[in-house]
């Protein structure tokens, strides 16, 4: 039983890491999301003068 | 110490929910991307084709 | 006790296939927005001359 209680612990504390991990990786997966919005309505911007222009 | 075990797993479990429905968020926000992508690549090409047209007028 | 130390084991298990797979999901939009980042990088470029010739 001591066994399994020990073996329980390390894995608990692997979890914890790899729970972590996930955490701040799906954080950081959220910033490009947000970068990437930014981008497109950046691009869509410098295309409304060209629009304007060009197919009126 | 198993008790906290349990207890900390509960926590695990809920983190994961979170998680899944952060996903299910992204997920929804790429396919958003994707098509904003489409569309402004279509919008690119109109304009290069009218200004290929004024250019030859 | 007993019970509770093999339920927990077998919890431990489980919840380490529960991340491993929200891992894996993670990896696939990851690479989601790699391609978004690259078509984006693709249409600024043929913005590019466009823009240049309207301004100059």
């Amino acid at each position: 039983w001591d066994k399994l209680l020990i073996s329980n612990n390390h894995k608990i504390i692997e979890l914890n890491d790899a729970v972590k991990k996930v955490k701040n990786d799906q954080q950081v997966l959220d910033q490009e999301l947000e970068f990437i919005a930014t981008q497109h309505k950046e691009l869509e911007e410098s295309l409304a003068p060209l629009e304007k222009e060009f197919v009126g | 110490e198993t008790d906290t075990h349990a207890l900390y797993m509960k926590k695990v479990e809920g983190e994961l929910t979170e998680l899944r429905n952060r996903h299910a968020t992204a997920s929804s926000k790429i396919l958003e991307h994707k098509r904003k992508l489409a569309e402004l690549s279509h919008r690119i090409l109109t304009i290069i084709v009218k200004q290929e047209c004024t250019r030859k007028v």
